[in-house]
């Protein structure tokens, strides 16, 4: 299975035809691969293709079902987190848990700290192991400083810190570049390299494949749950790669082709400091407008101003030919916007609530304007909307929380139709939820549109993007990059897009910059 | 790791329940404890007696006058009461006073005018109401038992300042109970119009502070007065609390011999003064008396013997000489004068 | 720690287990009367229920508002003070001249206010309710007390003397308990049959959503702190003229009382769930417990103690039978995983 | 260039967010400023405020509740609050009071029964938050009005007269060791212990760790329980030792002792700078938030502003603090924001 590779050294960690299942779902399929001491490994995959559960078990979190685990040769159980830990396997995760209070040198030490006579805490040891630990990553932090305050990709490599800390052999890199700057990125590959010529044999996560080329010697491609190829990085093209990650057709329902009307929205040089800028686009009835890109990109932040929850610093919103300013979200309700938030649990229901009282949330000063809630005018609401979306659930006055995930987003989107908008935002409507809901989920959002809204899709799902838009807007850092129509898109132009390196004939709409630096890239999930 | 620390947090808990036994067996029983329901039907005399508050110990002293009294007589005491001296809190004690039917009420009023409403009620409903202490609204009680010749307090508080301040000279200031108090006010009116007269020329009072009859207000108060008046000479607390926090601040600075503390306050707390010299003299009436006095005059009225108009007489055994009181103004009964405690009488003790 | 956001898992067992909570206290209540009956045969004299409502009224109404807000997951620690300050106020105004037909209002303004102030510095301003109220708790009482001093007033018409202890003609009902009902009605029908009330909910189960939805989070917030400290002034006014006299220091240490009776009436502490008809009941049922407690001249310390044990078993009870609830349903789950679980865990894999 | 890259980007990505945590972490130097130049204002108008004799006098009043804010700063870190503090103050002094007047104990054997107590006390508040899982706010209300409750009953309306004390009990409060307050250096004992306990051991990383970010303690495994169990156990303990502090600076004592005290603990805890919601706060800037309310209440009366505008002023400090440490904690977190991507 893995071809021949230029790295000398022997596998430190050697999976053998592991495979994992979840209920009904398999998660691995009889997957090996291998992990050599001193070498940084890639491993890239779509959504679902298998990689976390890949980490959960190295990290001891997940058991697999079948297959062995070989550390330095010999076969290994491992039997939960702290054993993971004790056998030198330290995992970074995407978002660090660290404690704000506590000190950078305390966070690294928590839990194992040097302790002097007795048995007290010895600070100027920690301290002192703590400035050894940054000054061998050649990172200069105050150790003394609360961890408040500093920036994601500082906590990473506080984490990284503390990995070090437990002096681990194995380092697991879990999408730690998906928040980072291009700067930051540069900065923690600096310090993984570093461990790499220390002997640590590191594992990548990641979805941003030029990072991959980038930093990783081998990669390893997984796809619905099954190892596809291992190989050297320098014997592979970021198209073939590509390739080998999407190798599949997603059976999606197929997208209705529906008349287009004219302009609803309009944006022009929208910005907001620090997070994106000379953001412009349009989306007329019916269309459905794609928003590809990396997670903090800025997509999600457009959509945020676009509803009223954030406020623009710059640039004109234009809604059905006047231009409109949102103070709050139910200005822009009133408006005729409405947004499917990306966090269905935080931002979408109400978990106490029913499935009525959660559809007609956004709308019942609308639905009761003398204040008093009629339950059967409320009933007929949700039921109306919840049958068109036929809502698996023994009535409208079940409680949420007691309904599937699939079911839930539908409610969701139930409520906000219910607020008959003109211009429907869509953020990840179908993270999370089965292959079944989420092709009903694509059915409905076609139907929307030829029902003449203008939707705009957020999604990190790439098949998806492509198979429901009609346009597509590539964002990446906070920029447009590319604007591609239906018929020209492909996976790799929207990925290139998404590296900032546009395809030439791609020409972003007016007011959006090109920009050539080649930062982080690829699919996300 | 949880199992464990759970089991360990029950066998913490148990002991605490033990140690707190000790605590309530180490202590007094509560004395209100001991007058427990008495709610059958009042054939016998039953009289609520309602202090301003149940904790403080003033009102236990004049409860025991009031129990020797109801022994005497033959009657019932229901004692009852906030834990705080606060008319909002006493009112529902009245009404419910009503509700039971009592034959009299005796109270120590905690606002003249806020009880007076619920005890107009009371008498409507039949109860008699005898004051004492502290004074409810003219009009809304039957009697007043004054527990002293106030003109006189006035006065024999300003004498003993000038008899602690050398030579009658010198700076002296006032620690009074609540700003509000309506008797320590008219006390402290009194004395200062004593004050104006030439006698007392060289007495200067340089201030008035409240203590809210409150330990520890007061105690703070105190200390300030020593500080704010390096030269003090006399600390006069018309109140029981105010003295005691007072003779206690001046004795703890070691200020015994340079300032001493006089006023209003209990044998019972004051004794260690007047030895140590701290408080030479002070003055209090006879407070169990001031209770069994009470209670003879609520047995009386109920009996119809007296109706409390102005001018009507009465003489209580062993109380005045056995010589006859007279109802004064407003029904008003003054018990008598205050007496002096001094190294002469360290033994009288209530 | 008290304002964090209860587990939304929870909630539903909450609704259920608060549905069950009511009629618990119903039961509790009638026992409670069964149980002052037997304590005094004056129990269940007419007369009786209105002395029994009429001594919590201030509580009472203070705690309708105070339901809304604990529902939204906040708390205000200021309406004692607040009640106090309008006291002051009043008085102040009263003694300077000025009519109570203009005097009330100005109160009333002046509680709106205090409350905008909370609701600002909580909604806006993003600081903790819990440490904002106790600030303005002091804040407040400090206010009174340099509006009024020490001094009472207390010369009002007998007519405004009325409202707070008389009571409608021809009946036993207090006024100030109409003015509650009345309170507790308009509360109700908002708080469980507007949209208000609706959003009131959704802010104190989920703010995210809540304002994701086009509520208006902050203004709803700052609205209830308005009605709040509106409603305590007005609790103000009554207890003055209930103790028809204006004081500094009136409603002193009546938070406590008033949180406890909305946490009695089953309102979670973390918001999210509780209703009206569960704290009139929770007053009911305090206010009858403290009479029967007084009629059996049960003494005051015992009602403390009583009373803080409800409150900590009113928590305990539901908490446990929601574990216990959990527990099996986890059983039921291990059995056979419903659709959600393989939905997760797919969602896991990426 | 990579190298110089990373050093670069750290040292820059924090200097704004430090100083100003920095300012967050001093506290308890900002205190101790504002004392000073308020004690230099007061001394103009009431030379007497900076005499020794005073300022023992201040401090030895303020350490009770110091004592007391040291306790209730320890829970209030693990994300819980103690309103019950001072009715076990109360229970706690009337106790030892009378069992020394009826001479149940001698004095040293009294004080250990009244520290026990408190303790005991504490372990109640803690089994009811961690074993019967009511939220502290109302456990720690209905103890407060139970152990309330227990104390009246226990005293009625008996009142222990400082005659009724073993002679030279009450010395402390005014006697003191090389001109430090007996009362001051018990303060610094029990904070200095304290400090060390929070700062250098398991379990005081853990308090904060609980307080912090309790889904990361769960996760290395932290007992929260027992941390909060024992965090509410100490709050007890030196409520007892606050007390029997209480004894001796009043000698007299009765049912209602120590009522009302408990707005002042919090108040000193939130000026003192320890979060509400947990996490962060020194026993040190507690203590010291004591000492300023203290200071303010004496000085206004020596400056003979009238008593009544104490309470507003507590008021304003309290108000004052809590928007301090929120408007801190923001602009941190924004120095933080404007470093995202752009």
């Amino acid at each position: 299975m893995t071809t021949p590779v230029v790295a000398p050294t022997a596998p430190s960690v050697e999976l053998r035809g592991i495979s994992k299942h979840f209920a009904a779902t398999a998660a691995l399929t009889d997957v090996s691969m291998d992990l050599r001491a001193g070498e940084i490994h890639g491993l890239v995959g779509e959504n679902g293709a298998g990689k976390s559960t890949l980490v959960k078990i190295l990290a001891g979190v997940h058991q697999p079902d079948s297959g062995t685990i070989l550390l330095d040769g010999e076969t290994t159980q491992i039997h939960g987190p702290a054993h993971s830990r004790s056998l030198g396997i330290a995992v970074v995760h995407q978002e660090p848990r660290l404690f704000p209070d506590l000190t950078v040198a305390e966070n690294v030490f928590i839990g194992h700290a040097p302790s002097g006579r007795l048995g007290t805490i010895d600070w100027g040891g920690t301290r002192r192991a703590a400035e050894a630990l940054f000054g061998e990553l050649d990172v200069q932090v105050d150790v003394g400083a609360p961890v408040r305050g500093l920036s994601m990709a500082d906590q990473q490599l506080i984490e990284i810190a503390k990995s070090l800390s437990l002096d681990a052999r194995v380092l697991i890199l879990d999408e730690p570049t998906a928040s980072l700057s291009a700067h930051e990125v540069e900065r923690l590959f600096t310090i993984v390299r570093r461990l790499r010529d220390r002997g640590v044999s590191v594992l990548f996560v990641s979805h941003r494949l030029d990072e991959v080329f980038d930093l990783c010697d081998r990669a390893t491609v997984f796809r619905d749950g099954r190892h596809v190829v291992t190989t050297a990085t320098s014997e592979l093209t970021t198209a073939e790669l590509v390739r080998h990650m999407v190798g599949r057709t997603v059976s999606l329902f197929p997208k209705v082709e529906t008349p287009m009307g004219d302009i609803l929205l309009e944006v022009r040089d929208l910005a907001k400091v620090g997070v994106f800028r000379d953001v412009g686009f349009s989306v007329r009835a019916g269309e459905i407008v794609g928003f590809a890109g990396l997670v903090g990109a800025g997509r999600t932040e457009v959509a945020r101003v676009l509803f009223g929850i954030d406020q623009r610093d710059g640039g004109e919103i234009w809604l059905g030919g006047t231009q409109v300013n949102f103070a709050n979200p139910s200005a822009a309700m009133h408006a005729g916007i409405a947004y499917l938030p990306e966090d269905r649990h935080q931002e979408g229901l109400v978990l106490g609530f029913s499935i009525a009282q959660n559809v007609t949330l956004p709308i019942l000063p609308r639905l009761f304007p003398r204040l008093l809630i009629r339950s059967s005018a409320e009933r007929k609401v949700a039921d109306e909307h919840t049958e068109r979306l036929n809502v698996r659930m023994t009535g409208v006055d079940q409680l949420v929380e007691s309904l599937s995930g699939g079911n839930q987003q539908k409610v969701v989107l139930a409520k906000w139709l219910a607020s008959g908008p003109r211009v429907l935002i869509l953020d990840e409507p179908t993270r999370g939820i089965d292959i079944g809901a989420k092709v009903e989920v694509h059915r409905i959002i076609s139907e929307l549109a030829a029902s003449g809204l203008g939707i705009i899709l957020i999604s990190s799902d790439l098949p998806e993007v492509l198979a429901m838009s009609d346009r597509i807007l590539v964002l990446h850092e906070g920029r447009v990059t590319a604007d591609i129509p239906r018929d020209r898109a492909t996976q790799e132009r929207v990925m290139f897009a998404a590296t900032g390196s546009v395809a030439g004939d791609d020409h972003p709409t007016a007011g959006t910059q090109f920009t050539g630096d080649v930062t982080g890239g690829g699919l996300d999930g | 790791m949880e199992r464990r620390s759970t089991g360990r947090l029950i066998a913490l808990a148990s002991v605490a329940v033990l140690a707190f036994a000790a605590c309530s067996s180490g202590s007094t029983p509560s004395p209100s404890a001991a007058t427990a329901a008495p709610t059958t039907a009042p054939a016998a005399l039953t009289v609520g007696y309602l202090p301003k508050d149940i904790v403080n110990q003033y009102f236990a002293a004049a409860k025991t006058g009031v129990d020797k009294a109801a022994g005497e007589l033959g009657g019932k005491v229901i004692q009852v009461g906030p834990n705080e001296a606060k008319a909002d809190l006493q009112i529902p004690f009245i009404t419910d006073l009503t509700t039971q039917k009592v034959s009299a009420i005796i109270i120590s009023a905690d606002g003249k005018d806020e009880v007076a409403p619920a005890l107009k009620e009371a008498m409507k409903a039949g109860i008699k109401v005898v004051g004492f202490d502290s004074s409810p609204a003219v009009g809304a009680y039957d009697v007043f038992v004054n527990q002293v010749d106030f003109s006189g307090v006035g006065v024999n508080l300003a004498d003993w300042a000038c008899e602690l301040a050398p030579s009658c000279t010198g700076e002296i200031a006032i620690l009074s109970a609540a700003a509000t108090a309506t008797n320590q006010n008219a006390w402290i009116d009194l004395m200062k119009t004593t004050l104006a007269t030439d006698k007392y020329k060289n007495l200067k009072l340089v201030d008035t502070v409240y203590g809210d009859d409150d330990a520890t207000k007061s105690t703070t108060q105190a200390q300030a007065l020593l500080t704010k008046y390096p030269n003090l000479k006399v600390i006069v607390a018309p109140t029981t609390v105010g003295i005691l926090a007072a003779a206690q601040v001046v004795k703890q600075a070691g200020k015994s011999d340079s300032v001493k503390v006089t006023g209003l306050g209990f044998p019972h707390d004051m004794k260690p003064f007047v030895e140590d010299g701290t408080s030479p003299v002070y003055g209090l009436w006879n407070v169990p008396d001031l209770g069994y006095l009470s209670y003879q005059i609520a047995d009386k009225l109920v009996k119809g013997e007296i109706t409390g108009k102005e001018g009507e007489t009465f003489t209580v055994k062993g109380l005045n000489g056995d010589k006859p009181y007279t109802i004064g103004k407003d029904s008003v009964v003054i018990l008598g004068p205050a007496f002096r405690f001094d190294k002469t009488n360290l033994d009288v003790y209530f | 720690m008290s304002t964090a956001v209860a587990p939304a898992n929870g909630q539903r067992r909450w609704t259920r287990l608060l549905a069950r909570w009511e009629t618990m206290l119903v039961v509790a209540v009638v026992g409670l009367v069964a149980l002052g009956a037997s304590l005094s045969p004056f129990f269940l004299t007419p007369g009786n229920f209105s002395n029994l409502v009429a001594a919590l009224m201030e509580v009472a109404i203070m705690a309708l508002p105070m339901t809304l807000i604990i529902v939204a997951a906040e708390i205000d620690l200021s309406v004692e003070s607040m009640a106090g300050l309008a006291s002051a106020i009043l008085g102040f105004l009263w003694a300077a001249g000025v009519p109570l037909w203009t005097g009330i209002p100005v109160v009333l303004v002046v509680g709106a206010l205090g409350g905008l102030m909370n609701g600002l510095l909580v909604a806006r301003g993003g600081l903790p309710s819990l440490v904002v109220t106790l600030g303005t708790l002091a804040l407040f009482r400090g206010l009174a007390l340099i509006v009024l001093g020490p001094r009472g007033v207390s010369n009002f018409p007998p007519a405004f003397t009325e409202l707070g202890f008389g009571h409608v003609p021809g009946t036993l009902v207090p006024w100030p308990f109409v003015i509650f009902l009345l309170l507790a009605i308009v509360l109700g029908i908002v708080l469980h049959r507007t949209w208000v009330g609706r959003q009131v909910f959704a802010i104190g189960k989920n703010p995210g959503t809540a304002r994701f939805s086009g509520v208006r989070v902050t203004r709803v917030r700052i609205g209830l702190f308005v009605l709040s400290g509106l409603v305590a002034s007005l609790a103000g006014v009554i207890l003055t003229s209930r103790l028809s006299s204006a004081r500094a220091d009136a409603a002193q240490g009546m938070t406590l009382t008033v949180v406890t009776v909305v946490l009695l009436g089953g309102v979670n502490i973390f918001g999210g769930s509780g209703t009206i008809p569960g704290v009139v009941l929770a007053v009911l049922a305090v206010a009858v417990m403290q009479n029967a407690l007084r009629l059996a001249s049960v003494t005051v310390e015992v009602q403390s103690i009583a009373l803080g044990l409800l409150l900590i078993l009113s928590v305990v009870i539901p908490t446990f039978a929601h574990q216990a609830k959990s527990a099996l349903d986890r059983v039921r789950r291990r059995r056979h995983p419903p659709a959600d679980s393989i939905v997760h865990g797919e969602a896991a894999l990426s | 260039m990579a190298e110089s890259g990373v050093t670069a980007t750290v040292g820059a990505a924090r200097t704004r967010g430090q100083w100003l945590s920095m300012v967050a972490r001093q506290r308890e130097l900002s205190l101790v400023a504002i004392m000073v130049v308020l004690g230099g204002l007061v001394s103009i108008s009431a030379p007497q405020f900076l005499t020794p004799s005073n300022l023992s006098q201040v401090a030895s009043l303020a350490s009770i509740i110091a004592v007391a804010a040291v306790g209730q700063a320890i829970v209030v870190i693990t994300r819980n609050i103690d309103l019950s503090v001072e009715a076990t103050m109360g229970l706690v002094a009337y106790c030892v009071a009378i069992v020394l007047e009826r001479h149940a104990l001698d004095a040293p054997a009294a004080i250990t029964f009244g520290l026990g107590l408190g303790l005991v006390l504490g372990m109640i508040n803690g089994v009811i938050v961690t074993l019967l899982r009511v939220p502290a706010i109302v456990a720690t209300l209905g103890t407060l009005s139970i152990f309330r409750g227990v104390d009246y009953l226990v005293a009625g309306s008996h009142q222990v007269p400082l005659a009724g004390l073993p002679p030279g009990f009450t010395d402390p409060a005014r006697d003191s060791i090389l001109g430090i307050p007996i009362f001051v250096l018990v303060a610094l004992v029990v904070v200095v212990i304290g400090s060390v306990v929070l700062r250098s051991t398991r379990f005081g990383r853990q308090v904060y760790a609980v307080g912090s970010n309790p889904e990361a303690a769960a996760v290395l495994g932290i007992p929260s329980r027992l941390v909060v169990f024992t965090a509410f156990s100490v709050c007890g303990l030196l409520s007892g030792v606050a007390g029997v502090l209480w004894v001796m600076q009043f000698g007299t004592i009765n049912g209602t002792s120590a009522t009302g005290v408990v707005l002042s603990v919090v108040a000193a805890v939130v000026v003192g700078g320890v979060a509400i919601f947990g996490g962060s706060g020194t026993l040190a800037g507690a203590a010291l938030g004591a000492l300023f309310l203290g200071f303010i209440a004496n000085a206004l009366i020596l400056v003979g502003l009238s008593q009544f505008w104490l309470q507003a002023i507590y008021g304003v400090v309290i108000l004052v603090a809590v928007s301090a440490d929120a408007l801190i904690l923001r602009r941190i977190q924004r120095a933080t924001a404007e470093r995202r991507v752009r």
